[in-house]
């Protein structure tokens, strides 16, 4: 139990709900809230030393974004 | 690390989840996200991992440019 | 140990039941792939939780899959609503001229020391990153060539170890950095993905 | 060892700071000063050689991060 | 204790009259480097503030500069010394690269930061102190009060004039 | 498919179940390898059974399309 | 062996020409004589015969195989008493024999047949539940030693009769003119078999009786036990009578309504499987 | 082990993966193989378009291309579905499930309809979140009993909690359980039988084995 743990599952939470709930319903508030949950993951990962998966996931999480970032472009071109 | 100091970093990190979740400007969410990250990376760097705190500090800024791209598109 | 796991699979159930019911409530296309995506981040968080070396294994291929289902999906969703216009040039400000060189070969570097497939990812992401400065003048021959080599050596290193066991950390070394390449590559190709004729 | 404890306390004044400044463009010497203090107490934290690359790393980063924000504010604001 | 304390005041005093003073040698608070600086000048302008001491301020966010020099420079000397500082400076250098910045405030304020903050380890300072030191000063531009310290930089940038 | 394959195919096919089944009944061979050879050529002998004796004649054409 | 299996299926063609009998006579209709499905068989399979111009070939005569192949295999596999698990296997890759029938020859008929087929797969949960209900019972799968089972508790059929009628109910979907025979409905000509016609549809009629034998007998062997061989092919004809009188007084079901009703019984039997989970330590 | 499948035939031991086969897997394994050698062979259909009460009809064909493409995703979904019907291992199952899903994905995503592509996007939507209790149900057994070897598990003297089988036998539901959505039976309008077929083919192959897995386990 430390505070690594409790606070990357508090994030988590945190940003669970704020990607869930959000404010406001656009897809850009949506796409940026999707970053709080990773950073909370990210410390759980941290508190059991899981740090090569830590770092691809970080990475996987930048690529992924880009992803929605990408279509979100293609989206804004066509209509 | 002594647990002032992690109270102190952790809600560092909390109060950058929390306003980037609760603000409703774009720019301000992003600025947000990057409190949340400097809150984040003393965890990483406590725990003696120095090249994930470099790799990560590089890759946050990247998603944060890939994330302006639509901001700004959805803002003009 | 414990009660973490069980903390921390208390607050993943919790957080699975938000998500799931976000996702219930939506509608609209685009907001449900954006939720897959923090689902995704959910189960990540179910393996997390073991918190053993397996569970370190086993994240990667759970990210696999992951990112390579949004990538379809995305694909998909872009067929079916017909977007075939391929998006200008997006951001005009100062440090995208300057910054992808530095950070790109940054990550690259970091991504060959670390290798396989992390490696291959932060590697990937230092390329897309570069790419996307750039004018698409991107030579996917050479791209798909590169990747299609990795491949022949990373089945070369995989015999290596069936065939030679005693060699077996050159046959890793071999492996790790093909798997970057092709890794790389492949991720690379998302950096180009302008449409037109060859997507 | 004060500065460490010091350099936290000004961490977390900026991020207060910065969270209720209303100005976007205003949050961003804020986070400049939390981007300070936290580069400082990697040095501190850790006494390595690395973690002054890690610093600098960190330092850098944010500032290209804010350095990007800020632009893209300012290109749509004059648009 | 509230000796060391009195040391990191002393220090921040040192290094900020150091980067105020190298940063308007390189005329940080003439115009602003990149667009974000000159937004983060009008807003502290229109907040009351001056512009010139608003540019600086943005230059500041938007790029390491002489503060920034300066703190990696002590971080640098705190961990490897004189060689810790000139490593400390390189790096701002590619910093000053990556955010599109063409001057040399950051890399000669770090340059010159290593030998002040060695010297002043010879005569009883720690190098924490100046780590310390350094967030202080650059708390009291940026972090205080804008409108305030954006008047103090512009009455100093016209001296420099 | 010629229509002269068809009586090969089903001697074929005949010729090893009656084998497998000799074989079986002599304890040559385990249940389960018999099994296999019935399962594997029992479709072939019905359906080249009953292509070899069909009427002859048809050609190709397009599906039902409605009353 | 080969024997059994060529007699399985003549005998499984003539269950169905009883069928068919049955109930003509219950809606008093003459109906056609009993070996009417044998005598179909042998007529088809002297037409002549092609492929379709718009068909997979390969696959449009590749399922026809496969469709006997597979139905030889459940016989022999509760032949021999091996697990029931794979006989249920078969059952549900049954279905996608039905949809490789109606998708490969690109007539639309089929093709709606065989979604529909696909869709009907609710039939298939009661089973499921049925299977994990035996298990939990007897404690294995396997064939033999449930049959063994029943030797000393004596028939399943008695025990737990609710898991006898979903099976029933399984088997039942999977009679023709039945309610749930969605997939055959009047209105898709034919279904999945529109465009299977001569040698092929004489295939089909040889896998149609192989399945109603081994679904009937497998019946025989899990609710009922060890009987002799005449035996067991009177009580397959029972139980095959009784089906007949459902289907001929029951409506064919709407698509929509067939799988309301199939889900309706697998929650019942979920139900009365948690009892037992519960009552049995 | 207790065997609801069959004793057991075959087992390869390659470090702690492990494969094995059961009469039962050995099956199912055996139709997965049939049908890709199939989907290798066979050339795809010219779905009739009719218009009903009409004598207007045509016959769509499918692209050489498009064709390329769903061959290859159909063959990658018959191997993986072989995979999961081979795989000893509760974690390399559940990979192998969600490669179906991506796959099955794939076959039909090619296909410029706007019906299926609605289709599969809903089911790609669908199988994505069906990884959440697919992996959340292995690693929470691996969480508890600290294996994940399937014939290990089977031994027993490990509690594998119910909620993890729940969870597993629902995320291979939410992978591939094609009857279940009304949206697949949407995807199987797309022409192209042999590739259709992998689709229903594989979800309920693995639908198949996982009842066995969780049985045993």
């Amino acid at each position: 139990m430390e505070a690594t743990f409790i606070l990357g599952l508090a994030i988590l939470l945190i940003g669970v709900l704020a990607v869930a709930f959000v404010r406001p319903k656009t897809y850009v508030a949506r796409l940026i809230n999707l970053e709080i949950p990773g950073w909370g993951l990210l410390l759980v990962m941290l508190a059991y030393d899981e740090t090569l998966a830590l770092l691809t996931f970080i990475a996987v999480t930048a690529i992924s974004t880009f992803v929605i970032v990408r279509l979100m472009e293609w989206r804004d071109e066509s209509c | 690390m002594i647990p002032a100091l992690e109270i102190m970093f952790g809600f560092i990190a909390l109060v950058g989840g929390v306003s980037a979740a609760l603000i409703l400007d774009y720019y301000g969410k992003l600025i947000s996200l990057g409190i949340l990250v400097a809150g984040v990376i003393p965890f990483i760097v406590d725990r003696g991992y120095l090249d994930v705190a470099i790799t990560v500090s590089l890759i946050a800024p990247i998603a944060t440019i890939f994330v302006l791209r639509v901001v700004r598109r959805a803002d003009a | 140990m414990i009660l973490t796991y069980s903390i921390g699979l208390f607050v993943a159930f919790a957080v699975t039941g938000i998500a799931f019911f976000a996702l219930m409530r939506e509608t609209d296309g685009l907001h449900r792939l954006l939720l897959t995506d923090l689902v995704e981040v959910v189960t990540l968080a179910f393996i997390a939780l073991v918190g053993t070396d397996l569970a370190e294994a086993l994240i990667l291929p759970g990210l696999v899959v992951g990112t390579s289902e949004l990538i379809a999906l995305s694909e998909i969703y872009r067929v079916k609503e017909g977007f075939n216009r391929p998006p200008s040039d997006g951001l005009q400000i100062e440090v995208m001229e300057t910054a992808p060189p530095i950070l790109a070969a940054l990550l690259v570097g970091y991504g060959i020391i670390l290798s396989g497939f992390s490696g291959g990812a932060v590697a990937g992401l230092g390329v897309i990153f570069y790419f996307l400065s750039r004018d698409h003048h991107e030579r996917f021959e050479v791209i798909e060539t590169a990747s299609g080599y990795s491949w022949v050596i990373w089945i070369f290193a995989f015999f290596t170890f069936m065939i030679f066991p005693e060699r077996w950390f050159f046959a890793v070394m071999l492996a790790g950095s093909a798997i970057l390449v092709k890794v790389m590559a492949k991720m690379s190709i998302i950096g180009t993905m302008r449409g037109g004729p060859n997507v | 060892m004060i500065a460490l404890p010091l350099v936290a306390v000004v961490a977390v004044v900026a991020a207060l700071r910065a969270t209720f400044e209303r100005n976007t463009a205003r949050k961003l010497p804020y986070v400049n000063v939390l981007n300070f203090a936290i580069a400082a107490s990697i040095v501190l934290l850790l006494d390595h050689p690395l973690s002054l690359v890690a610093a600098a790393a960190y330092f850098v980063g944010s500032t290209l991060e804010a350095n990007a924000i800020a632009s893209t504010y300012a290109g749509a604001r004059n648009q | 204790m509230l000796g060391e304390l009195l040391y990191i005041l002393a220090a921040a005093i040192i290094t900020w009259l150091l980067f105020v003073s190298v940063d308007i040698f390189f005329r940080l608070p003439e115009k602003g480097g990149v667009s974000g600086a000159s937004a983060v000048a009008r807003d502290i302008q229109a907040a009351g503030g001056d512009i010139a001491g608003g540019n600086m301020m943005g230059n500041i966010v938007c790029s390491p500069d002489a503060s920034a020099g300066t703190l990696l420079a002590a971080c640098g000397v705190y961990v490897a010394g004189i060689p810790g500082g000139l490593i400390a400076a390189a790096l701002v250098f590619i910093g000053n690269r990556i955010c599109h910045d063409p001057g040399y405030a950051g890399t000669t304020g770090a340059l010159l930061a290593t030998f002040v903050v060695y010297g002043f380890t010879q005569v009883g300072f720690t190098a924490t102190n100046f780590i310390a030191g350094t967030v202080i000063a650059i708390l009291s531009i940026q972090g205080i009060s804008h409108v305030h310290a954006s008047r103090l930089l512009a009455r100093l940038w016209r001296v420099r004039q | 498919m010629k229509k002269k394959t068809f009586p090969y195919g089903f001697a074929v096919s005949a010729i090893a179940i009656i084998v497998a089944w000799a074989a079986l009944a002599a304890a040559l061979i385990p249940l389960w390898a018999a099994v296999t050879i019935f399962v594997i050529a029992f479709p072939l002998l019905v359906l080249f059974l009953t292509l070899w004796w069909r009427a002859p004649g048809g050609e190709e054409d397009i599906p039902f399309i409605g009353y | 062996m080969i024997e059994y299996l060529v007699f399985a299926a003549v005998f499984g063609l003539l269950l169905l020409g009883l069928h068919r009998k049955v109930i003509a006579r219950i809606q008093t209709r003459p109906g056609p004589p009993i070996w009417q499905e044998i005598l179909h068989a042998l007529k088809f399979s002297f037409k002549s015969t092609w492929v379709p111009r718009t068909a997979s070939a390969t696959l449009y005569v590749g399922i026809v195989l496969i469709g006997i192949g597979i139905w030889s295999a459940a016989f022999f596999v509760v032949f021999a008493g091996e697990s029931i698990l794979i006989l249920f296997a078969i059952y549900m890759l049954h279905k996608v024999v039905e949809h490789g029938f109606g998708l490969s020859s690109g007539s639309p008929y089929g093709k709606f047949g065989g979604v529909r087929s696909v869709i009907s797969a609710a039939s298939e949960i009661p089973l499921f539940v049925t299977i994990a209900a035996i298990y939990l019972l007897t404690g294995s799968l396997i064939l033999r030693d449930i049959t063994a089972y029943q030797g000393v508790h004596g028939p399943l059929l008695f025990i737990a009769p609710p898991f006898a009628i979903a099976m029933f109910l399984v088997i039942l979907s999977k009679m023709p003119y039945g309610p749930f025979s969605i997939v055959e409905s009047k209105e898709l000509v034919s279904g999945y078999k529109t465009e299977h016609f001569g040698v092929w549809r004489a295939g089909l009629a040889v896998t149609e009786g192989l399945k109603t034998f081994v679904l009937l007998y497998a019946f025989v062997a899990i609710f009922i036990g060890a009987v002799p061989f005449w035996a067991a092919l009177v009580i397959m004809t029972v139980v095959l009578i009784s089906l007949s009188f459902v289907c001929a007084i029951t409506p064919m079901l709407s698509p929509y309504d067939s799988v309301t009703i199939q889900g309706l019984i697998t929650g019942l039997m979920l139900v009365y499987t948690g009892y037992l989970w519960w009552v049995i330590p | 082990m207790s065997d609801i499948g069959g004793v057991d035939l075959f087992v390869l031991e390659f470090g702690d993966i492990l494969h094995y086969f059961t009469p039962y897997s050995l099956t199912l394994f055996i139709f997965a193989l049939i049908f890709t050698v199939l989907v290798i062979v066979a050339r795809p259909e010219r779905q009739l378009d009719i218009v009903f009460g009409g004598d207007a009809y045509y016959a769509k064909k499918t692209p050489i291309s498009e064709r390329q493409f769903r061959r290859f995703m159909a063959i990658a979904c018959g191997l993986a579905s072989m995979g999961a019907m081979a795989s000893g291992d509760i974690f390399n199952y559940t990979l192998f499930v969600s490669m179906v899903g991506i796959t099955n994905v794939g076959i039909v995503a090619a296909v410029k309809s706007r019906h299926v592509l609605n289709a599969a996007y809903e089911y790609g939507i669908v199988a994505m979140v069906g990884t959440l209790p697919l992996f959340g149900g292995a690693a929470l057994i691996l969480g508890t009993t600290g294996t994940l070897s399937i014939p290990a598990l089977a031994t027993g003297g490990y509690a594998v909690p119910l909620v993890a089988k729940i969870l597993l036998a629902l995320g291979v539901t939410g992978e591939g359980m094609a009857p279940f959505y009304a949206a697949k039976a949407e995807m199987f309008r797309a022409p192209g039988a042999p590739y259709v077929i992998m689709c229903s083919l594989s979800s309920l192959l693995i639908f198949l084995r996982v009842v066995e897995i969780v049985i045993t386990i």
